[in-house]
Formats: structure tokens, C-alpha cells, sequence
């Protein structure tokens, strides 16, 4: 694997870090924190940013992708994380998107995959229930037969992006306990059907999120994805993929977090001289830059390993996770402790990079739970 | 018997004689305490009675002279007082800066008539006081503040901004570091000052953090006329007094940390994390789940007994008499980030719980540790950076090369 | 507690200070090491402190003891830390001498206490095997029932001041298996005995150490400490006790690491300025202090809870070890750094303390270990 | 066929034809490889035949010049050899710091003369080569070196010690900073030279590292007598000489650090570190016994892991023609630490184990990882200290103010 950009991802990574910046500085996530609207983005900007090509990245090109991978839809993700712009490509283009393309049937593709990828429509994945931690397969909700379809009951938490969504995706015990991996299937469900309530949550990061209730919701056969009873190993691919685009949204967000800091330090005086002429200060700074460096290396490798199908990909998801939530939280915690009593006000920016981090690292795994992976996955 | 007993005796007998029975056990915290102040409001009605027949008798400032309107006692004898209240669960009938702060400032450096003036009030707790001395330019390099005070006559006419003036909004008075003279050394040209905030010129406004609300506030001087005797001490030698206040203030905060993360929840053979470790992670055999997560928080847990025996260590010394040295720049650092691990640990026990900012969904104890997690990382900032204490460290304690 | 030196403890710890600066620098455990000496210490010198009653602090006034505790002794203990004194006041003193103390007989105690408190005679107890690691009760000697008496075999690693010890204290198993608690017992054996050999060992840090080899050593029961199986306690109990009195060594050591690396910040010119002069030096100093400060609390209270049976005092011990591991390896190692390229060479003395830390950090159980032991202890 | 094809199938041939199939696969490390020299030692009688007809084609020096004794051979050519030679486990003919150090640096800043007196030389193995940089009073502080270089006529005469010598006991040449003007910056007055250790008032004594003996020596310079055409670059000019070869040994100690911890042992499905651990302390269940150890190796093997592929980052961006940025530093830093956590993580798998200096009792792979752990705290020392690493990122990675 080749761990620098080719031609043509440098280019995509210009084209969106240039057009990220131009029309979502972070002030324009600011915007919509105030306006307290409660779906956090805007559709129509999604759409623009789809029209470019940015939904398709990884989808094949008979559904309307550009049949590429990871690799290039992390770098649109990287400059969405470096402003903060809140666009749902992480619940939607990848949760969503990747679950109909693995496990979807050719109907499902067909009637979902395109408008996810033009932007026109809005698929959730409802990953996980309140309580559950970072156990995917610790659901409550249940899916049971009754005549040729299944009546869906439960509750599920901080679904990404599910506010304003067309269909969310939803995991359902079929079989076996909470816990156990098989006995998982997955449905379909389209907004507005019986029983279905989709209610907002407000985050400190302020993303896009939902609890979905499920009262007696009945479901058809044909919007069932991975098969009856076998959503669970499509659920973990789908995490392992959705980890790997948090990540290049961490990477974009640590960064631009170590800009501001770096930015500050060299314009703040104190005791008469630039704050960042302090020794301490400095050296500070350069084991965080060294941190963002490593981070920034295992987020790149893992989106390619997963690209690749390469046999290390589990433990390189892991490794990406864990560094980045570590590195992140450095960044920002050293950025607040640096930009001092302004860093702990609303009114600058670093804080919400400092929110952004937390969320982050507790989303799919903390460092952790992917430190605890990856020595599973090594045999000890 | 003893004098100190024959107090003893009286005091619980006066305090079970004069406390209303609606306020014993009564759990205040610093929020819902007496501060007093002509916007004064009270936990409930009683408080403001016992407030009353408390500083009557002195005990809302037991040790300071019984002419200002304090108690006259002597640190023994406040020390059995505060024992005796603590035995009948009374909370205390006043708080704040003025007792804390001001008080003693003025006790040290104020003359006859500034004390007479000012210390009786704030035993009734009809003043009520907040601190003015951090400004936008000025945060860990406070002598380098640039609120002006021009001489006109016998008054100042003061113009500056002043940050983290904590309760301003609900405060009476201000006391302030001002330069009166920007010649030489930064240190020197520095007035501490007593402000009316009533006077024309005074505007405040809330300042709100990443973690929402706070008591912290900017107040605006525009051309606020201050009468020359307000000056405490002499003209230009405000930073002498600053200092003094400076080192009390980071002893308050460190003592406020002293305990970090080492309440015992009741009805649990655990105390406070593991149990909440336990509760979310669950065990594995005999042990937490998450053996990561059980590391860590034995290590904050050794950490904070450690910081806590650190901290009982210097005061067994300075009771047996020993020179305090130079502790309470390291009780700030650890003391705070004790605090900020504390929270941090909470947040990531609880996961995904842990996100939320209000509202639906959200378990309040979480919503609490989210915003105390984030209010944390203040700690290490004000009352002196954990990078000043640093410098004071090396400079004071282990006397290092400037 | 009182976590302050009263005027005994004061004046105690200022004679030892005084003395063992004087007569024994650490310029004179320099001239041991490169005289190669196995022994390692000076007998003559050792007796010369028990005089003045050092080595009967902890024990009681019957049997020629002071009556004082283990507070008292962790002061001379310090002393010996701070300037490398190798006199065997942990091998003899503390381990021998508490393991006659707490599980003698009349007998036994009236036979070597005495000589252990005036340093006439040298009592070492063998607490470790190789390979055990910090497990008291993995244990392969065995002792089996011969007459009227036991016969002893097995091999012991690291015997502390066992080389011209005069008796060697052998936990032997007479029942159970490895790593019981049950089954273990104690028996003093006397140097010359046939079958028994004791081997001088190495070590990083120059302690007097040795292999113990019993090739069908016979004793007798009046030689058991402890009654037959019931060794185990007595052994925790002991183990506890040198623990903390190797953390009030510690404590000394790590003070007088720290010391000579502020010294050397104060006195070295780099760049046209003592290299104290920058700040990134000054604060991680400022961070060696602060660990330095929570080490000797914890040392501190520990000895304390020993003497005055807190219920609170395993944890303590573990916390005590624990935190002087860390600090006494975080003090030699930024120490080490600090001097840069001649604090790696044998020339300058931080680097005995740097290795004495490790020796230390690896007996009696790392901080790892007593992080398990706290969490244990606090029911998680 | 590419011509790089044809270069590959004879290179082979030849290799196949020339060497002594005695030395095919056998393992040479640092220490016994063939550094050349008059007091040259070789591993086996072979290498020394392997040396002479290596040398003969030009392949101790694969890219110098040919005139110089080199092979002449272009980046990808030499790409090539190393690869075949690895294909058929053939070790190097030639190691040391001529090849490394000096040799590159006559390339490019020696004379005409100079090139062709030194470079065949070292391409033969016939003089070996040392490094005398460092002064006891110029460690971090280089440029503050003070060997005194007195010009006499076509002479310097030079009188100083440096120290951190490697291999100076073994060398037949020098190359050093000397001083030849104290008047100016300290940067300026510096003199890279070439100095003949057979000279009279050469003395080398080796240096006792804590871990033991070591390659480092003393070497001490009274009044050695040196002609001023071993002046590399112009006199005054050495500073810029020596940085161009600090860059470059940074570069090869980061390398040499490059995989730390990252070689997984035969026969086990688990990698080094925590097969040690699992041996030493054992399984609970699927899992490593001990829980902290658990964390601290997996938390080091996944850091090693991101450091791996950093430096591979930065190899594959250079090889797609991005300019190197300043990442020696890093690398240098995080590499060095990286040994470091490695050999204090095997110790203390090892526990009381690992506490052997020598001789009975001790495993001789204990022994030997003490020594290790010891060797490797000058890691972060030894070509640059981790402070001066960093004081490098802050000035020009990360362009903050001096």
C-alpha cells in the first residue's frame, strides 16, 4: 500500500478542502448551532456538494458512483472535519450508503443508492441503543415474524443523522440474546410508517442525531439487508468502514485544531513577548505535532487497507481509531490549555473542536476498547 | 475544664438556641448559599433569619475583631466553632468574597476608616463583593493590566475592561487593580482600588463558556469617578496587595480540589468511579470488564489518595509549626488536574451516554458529568495557568535560572 | 496519622542524615563496586550503626530492641537511599529480623534477635524464586517430614544479603501446590549446614544478592517460623513490611537523584546559559518535583498505617510502591537525561540511581502490580 | 528487455560467480562486520576475499564515482545490487563511517586532491574512519566546541579532547571540528579537517557507559601537527560541513529505529513483545494475565505501528517527488523513545528476572535486554538530544517565534 496521495486524489483533496473552506468556514457551523434548527445542515448545500461528485465517491458506477474508494471519500471528510461543516456524510453516504451497497438486494439498490448518492435522499443506520457502549450487537430491539413480513419493537439512540432522514436502517433481534452476533437483521424503514418516531437529540457536538422509536412498526421481507439473521457481520463491516471516515473527519479536525493553537501562539503576547516563544509551550507543541503526523499515517493506511481487502485491515481500523480519539483530544486539550481564559469561551472556535473530539473518540470505540481489539486480534 | 471546653459547651448551647430548626442539615452548596448583597437571595426564608442572629452574635466572621462586627475568637476557638456546627449539620449563615477576600485584604492593608466603613457591612452581608483584576490584555501576565486611573482632584476617573469578574452581575462592590502610572516597571503604577457598581460607568455582562453558563462576567469601566480614599494601601502599591490576595486565592482553589474524586458513594462496598465503572462496564469475574478502563482508574484513584496525603502531609507540618513553603502552586497543578481527569474518566465510563448537551435522551447525572467535564478544563487556567505555577515552582521552590 | 516528624523522628533522621553522609558517601559504594567485593558491604561499619541502635528500631525492648516502628526505621532506611548505602538493614533487619520477630519462637528469638539488633549476626529471608516473579507463593522448594524433622530442597533466586549471611530464613512447601497460600512454611536454616550452598549473584544495582541451593538440607521443627503450613501469612506480613521500608529507601534515592540533577540544571552551560535556564527543563523538573512529593507522602503513610495496624494499610503499601516505582524511574530518568552525555557514563553517579530505581521499581511487586493489588482491594 | 533488466541478470551472474560461498547467508551485525582499517578484523577468512573483489568491481562504493574506486552506479542500479544481494543473502563487503560519513561528505565538499587521496582508501578498506565532533564542554551546544587550531606556516596545530569518538581505539583517521578564530560568532572560526591518528599527540582512551563497555572513546589532540590541506571546504567554513552531516546522521540513526519493536518472532502466532509477556506472565483465559502489562504492550506495539508507517508515509511521498520536509527530528525523537518504552517493557515483563548485571542465575537473554535497557536511554541523547529535536520542530516545522 502507498501511503501518499496519487494525482488525482490531490486533486479531490484541493478541489475540497478549497471548496469546504469557501462555503463552510467554521463560522457558518456556528450559524447553524444559533438558528437551533434541528437538523443541523443544509440540504440543499448537500446537494451541491453531491452534484460534485462527493456522495459517489465509493459506490460502483452502475448505481451512479464514481467507483472509487475510502481513500478519496476520506479526503472530502478530512475538509468537512477541518470546518466543522455538518453535512451527513458519515450517517448517511457512508452508514447508510455502505449498508445498502454490501447488503442490499438489487431492488433496495436500485430504489435507495442513487438518490443517496445525488443527494436527494437520506439514509440513516441506527447502530446503537442507550446503555449498549460500543457493543453493536447489544440490541434490544426486536423484529418478529407475523404472516409474511415482521413487526419491529424498540428504541434506538443517537442515530447519525437521522433527523430529517428518508429511511433508517435498522439492526433487529430476529434470534439469540443481546450480545450474541448472530440472530441480527437488518430492515429498511422508510419515514412516515406507522409507529416509526424520529426524535431529535441535542449533542455537545451539535451533529445530527436522533432517537428512533419503533412501536409495532411492520416491515416487509424485501427491506431486509444481509439476510435474516445475518445483519451482524454486515453491521461490523459497516462500522469498520464508517470508523475509518470518522477518522479522516478527526484527522481534518485535529489539524485545523493545531493551526488555530499554532496560529495563536505565534500573534498572543504575554510578559511582553509571543506566548509562543515559551520553551515549554514549544516543546508541548511539537509532541502534539508528532501525534497529528502518527495519527494522520493510520488513518490513511486503514482507509487503503479496507480499500484492498488487505488482511490487517481489522487491527489498522484499530490502530486508526485509537490514535487519532488520543490524538485529537492532545490536540484539543493543549489548544484550550494554550489559548487559555479565550479558549474556555463560547466565543472562540477551539472549543468546538474540543466538543468535536470528545464525541469522536466515543463514537465506535474509544481508544481503549480498539487498544483491548487490537490485542484480541493479535492473540494475547 | 478547660476554657476552650466551657466554649465548646456554650457555643452548641447558644447555636441549638438560635438556629432555626428548618435550616439543620439543610445541604448547601455554593450556588444556593447565603452570598448576601442588596440582591441577596436565600435558599429559603430561614436562612436569611439565621443570617441575622449569626452576625449579630459575630459568627458570620468569627475570627476578625469584634469591632468590625466579627466574633473575636481565636483560631482555636473557630475551630471549635466550625466543629460544633459541622456536629449539628448548620450550614454556614454567609459566604462569598467578601469574607473571603476582601475582608482580610482590608484587615491587612486597610486603614481605620476603610475598615470601619466596609467589614461591618460585609458581616451583615449587605455588600456584596467580586474581584477585578484579570483584563483581555492581561491573563497570566496580570501586571501588565491597562485599566486607566487618571487623577482628577480626589477622585480616580477609571476606564478598562476587566475579565472573569466572577458574579459581577449579582455584586455591589468591585475591588480592582488599576495603573495609575505607566512610567516605569510594569509592577509599579498599580492602585488597588474599592468600586461602587452603582457608580455611573459600570456596565457588566455575562460571559458564556463552552460548557453554557457561568458565573464569570466582564465588567466595563467608562469613566468611573472613584474617590481617592477608596485606594487600599498607598497609590501604586497595588501589586504588593494583589500578590498577598494572589497566593490566598490559589490555596482556596487547591483546597477546593484537595479531596478530588475520593467521595465514597454510599450503600457500595466501591468507591465513587469503580462503582461507576462497574455499573456501565460490568465485571468480569471478580474485576471490571474493561481492564483498560480498570488501570486507569485505580491510578487516578492511588493518584488522588496520594495528592490527598500530599496535601494533609503540609498541614500536619504547619500545625506542628513547621514555615509552610511554597505548596500551594502544586496543589493548584495537581489539584486541578486531579479534577480534570476525575471528569474525564466519567465521560468516557459512560461512552456514547456521555454526548449529550440537553434535552431528550439523556440521563441528567450524564448531562452534568458533560458539562462538568468541559467546566473542568478551566481549572488549570484560572486563579494562574498550571504554566505559572510552573515558572513559581521552578523559580520559588527548586530555584532555577531565571 | 500524623504525616509530620515529631522531635525524635526529627532528630533520628538528622543523625542519620549526618552520619551516613559523612561516613558513608556514595563515593564509598563506588569503591565496593570496583573492589568487587561479594559481600558488598562493610560488616565493621554495619556494627558500628547497630550501635548507635539503628538496626533495633522496630523491635521490641525484651529482646534489645528500641520499641519504635517502622517510621523510625524508614528515617535511617532514607539515609542509606540517599547516598547508596549497601548495609543490609532491608535483607537482615527488616526481612529476617521482622520474620523472627512476628512468627519466632521464644527460642529462635532469643537466639538471633539479639545478634541481628547489635549486627553481630546476619539473617536473611529467601522470598523469591526465579521465575515466580512478585508471586510469594509460587514456590518449588520443598520440605518433607524425615524423623522428627523436614528435609529441604529446592533452589532459592536473589536471596537479598544472603552472601555471609549467618542464617538464611527458606519458605518451603509441606504441603499444596505452587502458588497455594496454604502449605508453605518457614524454617531458619544456619549457614554450614551440609546441603546447603549460597551462590553471590550480580546485579544491576550492586545489592548484595545469592542463589540458595538446599540439596536435602535437614532441620529440625524448633527451626520453623510461623507453624508448619501456616508461612504464608507470616511471609505477606514480612513482604509488606520490607516494602515499606524499600519505598522510605526509594524516597531517599529518588530525593538525592533529583537533587544532584537540579545541582547539574544550575551549574552546566549550553548555548551561553545554564541549561536550567529553559523553561521546557524547568517544568519537567517542576513535574519530577511534584512526584517526588506524592512518593514520600505515600512512603510516609504507609509506614505509619503499619505501625498503628490501619485497616487501610495493605492499600496504602501498594500505593507506596506503586508511586515511589514511578517517581524514583521518572526522577533517574529525566536525571539521566538532563545530564545528557555523561549521565550515561559509569563516571557520574545518577546513573547508580537510575539503576538502583529499576532494581527497586522490579522488588516486591512494580507499580503495575500494585495497581491490581489497589483494585483488587477496593473490590473491582 | 530494459536495460535495468540486463544490469539485474548480470549483477547476479557476477555476484553468483564471486562470492565465497562460505559467507552466503551468513548473518553479520554491526559489531562484526568488516569496517576495514589496518587494525581490520573479518568475521570469517572469506569476507576478507569477499572485500578485495568487491572492492576490485567498484561495489563497497555501488554509487561513488569510479574514478574514485566507486562502482559508478546510478540510484535505481544500486537499488538493484542491494536487492539482489539481499535475494541472495550476501552481506555487505564494506561497513563503517568512511562509507556513511566521510566518504559522502569529500564527494561534496572535498577538493580534487582530497577526493582522490581518501575516497579509493575507504572504497578498499583500507583506512577506517572516526568522528570527532563533540567536546565535554560542547554537547547540545556543538558550535561552542573549543579544540584549538594555531596556524604555523602550512601547519595547524591542534590541542583539544573529543569525546563520543565511536570506534576511535579502532580508526586510522579523524575528521573533526577544530576552532581557528574565537573572534567571531561561535558558528563562524570553525574548521572541518582531516586529521592521521598515527600522528604524534594522538591519545584515545574508551569511555564506561553505565551499561558497560561501550564503542564511545575519549580522544585526546596535544599539539598534533596537521597540514592545512586536510582543510575541508574553505577554514572558517567547517560549521556548514558539519550540519550537511548531522542532517544525515539524524536520518540514520532514525533509521536504524525505524522498526522498533516491530520484528515478530518465528514460530509463534503472537508478535515479540507480547509472546514475552504471555511466556513470562502467563494466559487468563485468551488474554494476558496481567491487564495493565496487557494494555502497555498494545498500546506500544499499535504507537510502533504508527510510527512505521509514518516513516513509510514519508518514504513513499519522497519516492512521488515531494521535497522532504524537516521529519528527521520526529523521527529521531519518536524512534529513540520508541527503544526506549521497547527495552524498558521487556524488563519489566521480566520482572526480578531481569535484574542480572552478570555471570550465575541470570539468563544471558536477560542479561543482555538489562544492558539494552541501559544502552537505550542515550538514545534520546546520543546524535542530537530529544530538547534539541524539539527546539528543530518548533523553529522550523512549526515556525513559531525563538
Amino acid at each position: 500500500m502507498e501511503l501518499v496521495l496519487n494525482e488525482d486524489q490531490e486533486l479531490i483533496a484541493k478541489t475540497a478542502l478549497d471548496f469546504v473552506a469557501e462555503n463552510s468556514p467554521v463560522s457558518r457551523f456556528r450559524e447553524l448551532r444559533d438558528s437551533g434548527e434541528e437538523r443541523g445542515y443544509s440540504a440543499k448545500f448537500f446537494r451541491e456538494m453531491a452534484e460534485l461528485g462527493w456522495a459517489g465517491i465509493p459506490f460502483e458506477e452502475e448505481v451512479g458512483g464514481a467507483g472509487m474508494g475510502l481513500a478519496e471519500l476520506c479526503l472530502i471528510v478530512e475538509a468537512l472535519g477541518r470546518n466543522l461543516a455538518p453535512e451527513p456524510f458519515l450517517g448517511s453516504v457512508t452508514m447508510g450508503g455502505s449498508t445498502l451497497a454490501l447488503g442490499g438486494n438489487a431492488a433496495l439498490k436500485k430504489a435507495w443508492l442513487p438518490s443517496v448518492i445525488d443527494g436527494t435522499k437520506i439514509v440513516a443506520l441506527a447502530h446503537q441503543e442507550a446503555g449498549a457502549r460500543y457493543d453493536l450487537f447489544k440490541i434490544g430491539t426486536t423484529a418478529t415474524k407475523s404472516g409474511d413480513g415482521y413487526t419491529l419493537s424498540g428504541e434506538k439512540a443517537q442515530v447519525l443523522d437521522a433527523v430529517g432522514a428518508d429511511a433508517v436502517i435498522i439492526p433487529a433481534r430476529t434470534s439469540g440474546a443481546s450480545g450474541d452476533a448472530s440472530g441480527i437483521t437488518l430492515f429498511l424503514v422508510e419515514k412516515g410508517v406507522a409507529g416509526l418516531s424520529v426524535q431529535p437529540q441535542s449533542r455537545v457536538d451539535c451533529r445530527n442525531a436522533a432517537i428512533v422509536k419503533l412501536e409495532g412498526v411492520s416491515c416487509s421481507e424485501a427491506a431486509i439487508l444481509g439476510g435474516v439473521d445475518g445483519g451482524g457481520a454486515l453491521l461490523e463491516q459497516v462500522i469498520d468502514r464508517a470508523t475509518v471516515v470518522l477518522c479522516a473527519e478527526m484527522v481534518g479536525g485535529m489539524s485545523e485544531a493545531f493551526d488555530l493553537t499554532l496560529e495563536y501562539l505565534k500573534e498572543r503576547d504575554q510578559f511582553g513577548v509571543k506566548i509562543g516563544s515559551f520553551q515549554a509551550l514549544q516543546h508541548r507543541a511539537g509532541r502534539v505535532y508528532m501525534e497529528v503526523e502518527l495519527a494522520r499515517s493510520t488513518a490513511m493506511a486503514a482507509a487503503r487497507a479496507l480499500d484492498t481487502g488487505d488482511a490487517d485491515a481489522a487491527k489498522l481500523v484499530s490502530l486508526a481509531k485509537a490514535k487519532c480519539s488520543e490524538a485529537y483530544v492532545l490536540a484539543t486539550n493543549e489548544g484550550v490549555q494554550m489559548f487559555a481564559g479565550v479558549g474556555m469561551t463560547d466565543e472562540y472556535d477551539i472549543g468546538f473542536y474540543m466538543k468535536r473530539a470528545r464525541a469522536a473518540e466515543l463514537t465506535f470505540g474509544d481508544a481503549s476498547f480498539h487498544r483491548d481489539r487490537w490485542a484480541k486480534l493479535g492473540n494475547y | 475544664m478547660s476554657d476552650l471546653e466551657t466554649f465548646r459547651q456554650e457555643t452548641r448551647s447558644w447555636l441549638e438556641a438560635n438556629t432555626p430548626k428548618s435550616i439543620i442539615g439543610a445541604n448547601v452548596t455554593e450556588l444556593d448559599g447565603t452570598w448576601g448583597g442588596k440582591k441577596a437571595t436565600y435558599a429559603n426564608p430561614d436562612m436569611k433569619v439565621w443570617l441575622d442572629v449569626a452576625a449579630e452574635k459575630g459568627l458570620t466572621a468569627p475570627t476578625w475583631p469584634s469591632e468590625y462586627g466579627g466574633g473575636g475568637l481565636d483560631s482555636e476557638q473557630a475551630k471549635v466553632l466550625a466543629q460544633e456546627m459541622k456536629a449539628l449539620k448548620i450550614p454556614p449563615p454567609l459566604v462569598g468574597f467578601g469574607l473571603t477576600m476582601i475582608g482580610p485584604t482590608l484587615l491587612r492593608f486597610g486603614n481605620e476608616e476603610q475598615k470601619s466603613e466596609h467589614l461591618p457591612k460585609i458581616c451583615r452581608g449587605e455588600i456584596r463583593w467580586c474581584q477585578g483584576y484579570s483584563e483581555p490584555g492581561a491573563g497570566s501576565d496580570l501586571a501588565s493590566l491597562q485599566t486607566k486611573a487618571i487623577r482628577e482632584g480626589d477622585e480616580f476617573v477609571i476606564t478598562g475592561t476587566k475579565v472573569w469578574t466572577s458574579y459581577a452581575d449579582q455584586a455591589d462592590w468591585i475591588f480592582a487593580l488599576v495603573r495609575d502610572d505607566s512610567s516605569g516597571k510594569k509592577q509599579e503604577g498599580i492602585t488597588f482600588i474599592l468600586i461602587d457598581m452603582d457608580d455611573p460607568g459600570v456596565a457588566v455582562s455575562p460571559i458564556l463558556l463552552i460548557s453554557g453558563k457561568s458565573p464569570f462576567c466582564e465588567t466595563h469601566l467608562t469613566n468611573v469617578r472613584v474617590p481617592v480614599k477608596n485606594v487600599i494601601n498607598e497609590i501604586g502599591s497595588g501589586w504588593t496587595v494583589a500578590k498577598a490576595l494572589l497566593g490566598h486565592e490559589r490555596t482556596m482553589i487547591a483546597d477546593a480540589f484537595g479531596g478530588a474524586g475520593l467521595k465514597p458513594k454510599k450503600k457500595s462496598t466501591r468507591s465513587f468511579l469503580p462503582d461507576l465503572a462497574v455499573t456501565h462496564l460490568g465485571l468480569d469475574g471478580e474485576q471490571l470488564a474493561d481492564a483498560t478502563m480498570r488501570g486507569e482508574v485505580a491510578q487516578f484513584e492511588m493518584d488522588s489518595r496520594a495528592f490527598a496525603l500530599t496535601v494533609q502531609r503540609t498541614k500536619d507540618a504547619a500545625r506542628a509549626g513547621h514555615q509552610p513553603g511554597s505548596e500551594s502552586s502544586m496543589f493548584k497543578i495537581y489539584g486541578t488536574e486531579l479534577n480534570q481527569r476525575r471528569f474525564e474518566l466519567i465521560v468516557r465510563i459512560l461512552g456514547p451516554d456521555a454526548l449529550g448537551w440537553e434535552g431528550e435522551g439523556f440521563d441528567e447525572s450524564a448531562l452534568n458529568a458533560t458539562r462538568e467535564w468541559l467546566r473542568s478544563r478551566g481549572n488549570s487556567i484560572e486563579g494562574g495557568t498550571s504554566e505559572v505555577q510552573l515558572n513559581i515552582i521552578s523559580k520559588h521552590v527548586l530555584g532555577l535560572p531565571a
